[in-house]
């Protein structure tokens, strides 16, 4: 089976920063490819490359084989790339509706007078919330006055009501409660056998693990492999996300102190 | 499975809250509370002087009208995350260079305002592309068009007339079939009727004696009007709408799902030139002649409107209806402080007071909205 | 007794020229029994003035008094206080033909084009070939209308003659040297009002030049009454603002009471104040002169 | 161990960056940088022209130091975050309050001058404490005290003296132990030697023929250096001067350490005030008259030099002495336009223009310090 | 040995939002406490009202045994309680003297002239930084410069410069590397030694499990209770912090689907 979008040895630098130092991945129809790492390994950035935000300073993006380099979020929108984003991309002073149809409103009616069609929005919201299981108070709710939780399975709901080939989270779960984690975790499975793709970035071993079918581990914007499910185990991995041997040798060098 | 979907909805950190709270809390809430105010104000204070005559109620909308025009292209601009401090010196340059164009150059005058336009809207995108391009405050950069601006429309007034005040538009506009749009009247048929079936009140003496004394309502009250309504219209019930807040609101984020933010800024200060140039139009073509100080302070009576209104200095917040109120406040209350025969200087004491109320208040009902934050 | 009459002027909140019309109507007022507001646009818009003409023509005055600051603004709704019925005297700026053709009672005032090419005159017979005109107020056009008056009567080109001054004394006054530094055989100076003549005459002595430049102002002060009496200004062009702030109501009150009005407009000006008469007009300067 | 801590010294991540580069940049470079092509220019266009000899520096002394005034103060308070749009009324407001209190209400000279400063400075901590209570932007609450407090200046000068310029301060001034502190002049016997030795000019033609073309120095001159040299002080010498730094880059952040940032940000308002009233003090006693229309567009004058001197719109990074060089840019522009003959409306769009292209010099610089973002 | 800090079933409520529902905690002279937990738990909240950033909603803070309730953090500095905050409390503008310096800058001369004493503070923050491992360009080079890594270093540098009885970490090796990471801890250990009282808030089990004498654990707003060292192992701590049976319950349901 190919792969839906291959990146070959990504490079990113900020400035005089080098985020990331050469990632290659990819992701095939009907998986759920893990991507740990720890907090500044690199994660955010390799998937904003991957989906149109930033443009990588050297190597490239292949969508079912073709070199495709994304100019803009649009870009890899049109190629089937939907994003959660860790920062949620979510605007708290609007509505519920308003965020979920954000840049992909409805409209109704003939040219000049096309009009964003609330009516449809709003059942739609109402009815994809409920199936993620958040009864919201109504649809023109502020995106402020919900708990993170809410915030984020709005973003989620989004994401996967928008169908797309590739579903990027980042870290879908951290603001989560473990009720709305096994919520999340069982709509990534829903998703997956729907034939798409899904890149679940996470610190979390044990939520990665849940539902990973590959994982790649990065450290400090280089990547230590990938591994399938079942030649891992939770130990493992994060041996690897946190330096492995590295942090060993430290625990040594403190042990005659503690 | 199920059981686990529906315990999802419910958080035990979330405390409730009343509903009938959220019920009364919309953005223009302060504006709605303020007009009221204002008038019940001036009912009491101003009652008897004609005010509220026809003749005055036509007084004071015309100035809020004129207040209402820059009001929604600031209040789109606000917005969407930006403001424009050049407004007032754009109303004196486009006054000036549809002048100095139709009567001294010999342009035609409809050639001559819709070259105006177009040449207003391009200054606004710049506006906007150097905002964007920049990086910087748009503070800076629309402060810097507030002198450019200025500058070349006095020296372009002195250059070409040596004046800074070109009379014989008037002229200029009779028979042409643009002018009418921003200069004429409408309704002028059912007023006159009024006038004879006595609905309102006439001239009783001098050569006009038995005519109303409206004879119609003018354009720039038209154009106020279709402004609002569009702007409301643009705002909440189409897609760009969307885009606006979402711009305003985080532009990060909206660029991140693909919300062309940096169109939609520079479209909204195009929006907000345009608005500048109808004000400046009308106003042109009602007094037959433009002046190189038009619209001076005009830019921070714009902003004071949209704040009054409801909207939020630093973007994604407001309400095209709130900016509207806020301009018949603002109106009511310069022209009301005339008929109740108030020491006009105080007029700015109270405006600052007002908008300093409004303000706080429209902080709390946000907060709310918002949840508290 | 108790008609209402409103002045309106074209002077912002802040002009100072326009408080001597104030006091004229505060005693005029006492002196017909009438109730005269004095109304004008805070910014100086006259936008804003057409819309206050609209509005006391609204409010049911029993008469208008106002300024032509600008024919072309104010034509419509002076023509509209006309048609109600309402008795209208036009002041200062404008000229007699305007106000006739507005159908106003009669003028009370001061062409302003006219008395620069007055003044102008003066200084042609004085030897004068060159000036600076400092204009404070470069947006009013009542004051570039004063320059080119003065202009024409030297019989010069205005050209870069008239500086645009500010109203910051400071950056009037070092405007002023800054022009003569650069020009040295500037032969003459020209101030339009108290705003631009006190800071001008500093830097005129500042840089000793005093009697040496020919120094003319329009309207007055104490400073600059005292600058005529030490010989600095060799003129004042006085158009007696009290007169244009009492004749009009006088006018309006018999004309509303006894229906009778003077046939011919009424010039308060151009009055030059010199040397020779500053004695007579000291004393009251900046109040009701 | 050791080695472990040495190793932690080197990050594989960051790239090594010119050290040439940073050696050059500082936050007043661009003021530095604009100020010597300003008098390049100036040196070419107008050198002949009397500018730079004796007198015509003291012309352009004059006007820099005054803006110098009033840029000092907008400079603490836009670093510490915050800004004043109530300068120019306050300039207006504290001239017209010293003029009423000793000329109409006989209170004597020195006393009306403390208690105006005592008044404004008050005014600039209500200022301050609106900003810091409603935690609304300073732009919308000092708007409202720009419009309040021209008001009442308005109002109060009409009131009292039935005039809006105020004279008479002069002679009040003749034998006030105060006034010489600001309308006094210094070293007038040093100018007079430096004419005789022939150091400096003479006048050659008028009245006064033969005396140095400068007298002295003026108190203004002194105070606008005072001025400068305190603030820089404060800012870069002071424990406090870290402190504003701090308020104005991260209010929460300098909070958590314990910084008094309500404190800090008050008090710069209240320093704005004070460098507000030395301005209109400065002014009343050399002109011996107040009047309520002075300081009309000074506080976006004041901005202007502050943000050419490289300070940062939103905060928390900038300089007294790039304040200081903006401000003698703007003075030298401004009267170097005269000395040099040039259409004086266009001076406007000459300042525009210089704005934009300092601040996005400016921002290019400040990029590079702070790690390119 | 009594607790220097002492905290009383503290509550905390933003709003409409619960962020603490009750906890109680102390520190002892010369220990490392660790406080634990997941995104969103409410730790960085709960130490904010340990160091007078806000006052709790309910519950008292004792002092060496006495109630004492912190208006601003310069109360809770006086009280010897010294913060690294996890948004990092820097400012990016400023040099890194400046900011060592901050809210306590060495003053030199007499009152009205007293200056900012800048050549000591430069000297002794290069000293404390060489101790901390960062040869720095310089005193003057801005903070915006520096790594994510280095400025946390900075931030603890200054925290353990300035003494204190109560010394707290908020997440100070989340942003760092292996190496880095390995420094703050024998920071800890050395901080430790020297009698001062460590608050180390992490979700890393590892690290925590490498330095700390007792952990205490919170999820969403509320304490599962304090363990001793030697107690608990890192399988336990993780489940505690993931929520333990309610995760497992989970992979049960998602079990017959994965
Ligand atoms: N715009 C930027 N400019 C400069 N440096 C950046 C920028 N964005 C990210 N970085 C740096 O790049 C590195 C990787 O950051 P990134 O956000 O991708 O990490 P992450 O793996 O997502 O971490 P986390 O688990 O905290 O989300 C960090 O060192 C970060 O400081
Ligand atoms: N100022 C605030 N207003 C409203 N809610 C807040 C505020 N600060 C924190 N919260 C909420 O309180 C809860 C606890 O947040 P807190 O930052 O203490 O968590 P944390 O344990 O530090 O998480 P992390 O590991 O991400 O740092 C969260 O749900 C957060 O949204
Ligand atoms: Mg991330
Ligand atoms: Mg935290």
């Amino acid at each position: 089976m190919t792969a839906i979008v291959e990146m070959r040895n990504i490079q990113k630098h900020f400035g005089h920063v080098i985020a990331l130092a050469g990632v290659s991945f990819d992701i095939r129809p009907g998986e759920c490819h893990c991507l740990l790492g720890d907090n500044g390994a690199g994660k955010s950035t390799f998937i904003k490359i991957m989906s149109g935000v930033y443009k990588p300073s050297d190597g490239e993006v292949l969508v079912e084989g073709t070199p495709t380099p994304f100019h803009s979020p649009r870009d890899a929108m049109a190629a089937g790339i939907a994003t959660v984003y860790q920062d949620l991309a979510m605007i708290p002073l609007m509505s519920v509706s308003r965020n979920f149809w954000m840049g992909r409103e409805p409209e109704r009616g003939i040219w000049p007078f096309k009009t964003f069609d609330t009516s449809k929005a709003d059942e739609i919201t109402v009815t994809e919330m409920r199936k993620m299981g958040i009864n919201l108070r109504g649809p023109d709710q502020a995106v402020g006055t919900l708990s993170g939780g809410e915030r984020q399975t709005v973003a989620i709901a989004r994401a996967v009501y928008f169908g797309a080939k590739v579903l990027i989270l980042d870290e879908p779960t951290s603001a989560l409660g473990v009720r709305q984690t096994a919520n999340v975790l069982s709509t990534i499975d829903r998703v997956r056998k729907q034939g798409i793709g899904v890149v679940f970035i996470t610190h979390n071993v044990r939520h990665a693990l849940a539902v990973g079918d590959r994982f790649t581990v990065l450290n400090r914007g280089q990547t230590l492999g990938t591994a399938e499910r079942g030649t891992v185990d939770a130990a493992a991995l994060q041996d690897m996300m946190a330096g492995g041997q590295e942090l060993a040798l430290l625990e040594s060098s403190l042990g005659g102190t503690i | 499975m199920t059981d686990v979907i529906n315990g999802a909805s419910k958080d035990e950190r979330i405390k409730p809250v009343s509903p009938l709270r959220r019920a009364l809390i919309r953005p223009e809430l302060g504006g709605i509370c303020g007009t009221i105010l204002v008038f019940l104000l001036f009912a009491i204070v101003a009652g008897d002087s004609g005010m509220f005559a026809a003749e005055g109620v036509m007084n004071w909308t015309v100035v809020s009208a004129q207040f209402m025009v820059i009001a929604v292209g600031a209040c789109l601009l606000m917005i969407a995350g930006e403001f424009d401090l050049s407004t007032g010196s754009m109303i004196g340059f486009s006054g000036v260079m549809m002048a100095i164009l139709s009567v001294h150059l010999g342009v035609p005058l409809w050639l001559s305002i819709i070259a105006t336009f177009v040449f207003c809207v391009f200054i606004g995108a710049v506006n906007g592309w150097l905002v964007i391009r920049t990086g910087l405050p748009s503070f800076i950069v629309t402060l810097a068009f507030l002198y450019i601006l200025r500058g070349l429309t006095i020296w372009g007034s002195v250059y070409f007339t040596r004046q800074t005040i070109i009379g014989g538009v008037g002229e200029k506009a009779a028979g042409d079939w643009l002018a009418p749009l921003f200069g004429g009247k409408i309704l002028t048929g059912l007023f006159s009727w009024m006038g004879e079936a006595g609905w309102i009140a006439t001239f009783t003496r001098g050569n006009r004696a038995g005519q109303p004394v409206i004879d119609g309502v003018p354009m720039l009250v038209v154009w106020a009007i279709v402004l609002v309504v569009f702007g409301h219209w643009l705002l909440t019930r189409t897609k760009f709408g969307n885009w606006i807040f979402a711009s305003g609101g985080d532009p990060l984020a909206a660029r991140y799902v693909g919300v062309p933010v940096n169109r939609v800024k520079i479209l909204m200060f195009m929006f907000s030139a345009f608005c500048a140039c109808v004000f400046a139009t009308c106003q042109v073509m009602e007094f037959g002649s433009a002046a190189a100080d038009r619209g001076l302070l005009k830019e921070f009576e714009a902003i004071i409107c949209v704040v009054i209104g409801g909207a939020l200095l630093t973007g994604g917040y407001g309400s095209v209806i709130g900016a509207a109120l806020g301009a018949i406040i603002f109106g009511v209350v310069q022209q009301g402080l005339f008929f109740a025969n108030a020491e006009s200087s105080l007029f700015r004491v109270f405006l600052g007071v007002i908008l300093l109320t409004a303000v706080i208040m429209n902080t709390y009902i946000r907060r709310i909205i918002t949840g508290e934050r | 007794d108790g008609e209402k009459f409103v002045w309106i002027s074209h002077g912002p909140d802040s002009d100072s020229w326009f408080n001597v019309i104030k006091n004229a109507i505060k005693v005029t007022n006492e002196q017909m029994h009438v109730e005269t507001e004095y109304r004008n646009p805070p910014t100086g818009d006259l936008a804003d003035m057409a819309r206050i003409v609209q509005q006391s023509s609204a409010a049911g005055v029993d008469g208008i008094i106002v300024t032509i600051a600008d024919y072309n603004v104010l034509e419509g709704p002076i023509k509209d206080a006309v048609a109600k019925g309402i008795p209208v005297v036009t002041v200062n700026s404008g000229t007699v033909e305007e106000s006739q053709k507005l159908g106003a009672l009669l003028h009370v005032g001061q062409p302003e084009y006219e008395a620069g090419l007055g003044a102008g005159k003066r200084a042609k017979e004085a030897g004068v070939k060159s000036f600076v005109c400092v204009n404070h107020y470069i947006t009013n056009p009542a004051s570039v209308e004063r320059c080119r008056g003065f202009a024409d009567g030297i019989g010069v080109e205005l050209g870069n003659q008239m500086i645009d001054s500010g109203i910051d004394p400071s950056e009037v006054q070092n405007k002023v040297k800054a022009y003569l530094t650069a020009n040295k055989d500037t032969g003459a100076i020209l101030t339009l009002g108290p705003n631009s003549a006190e800071p001008s005459i500093r830097a005129v002595k500042e840089m000793g030049l005093d009697g040496d430049i020919y120094f003319g102002t329009f309207d007055l002060s104490s400073e600059i009454s005292a600058a005529i009496k030490d010989g600095t200004i060799n003129f004042a062009i006085d158009q007696q603002p009290f007169l244009q702030g009492s004749i009009p109501i006088q006018v309006l009150t018999n004309y509303v009471r006894y229906g009778v009005a003077p046939a011919n407009s009424i010039f308060t000006g151009p009055g030059f104040v010199t040397k020779d008469n500053i004695a007579l007009v000291e004393s009251l300067a900046g109040q009701y002169r």
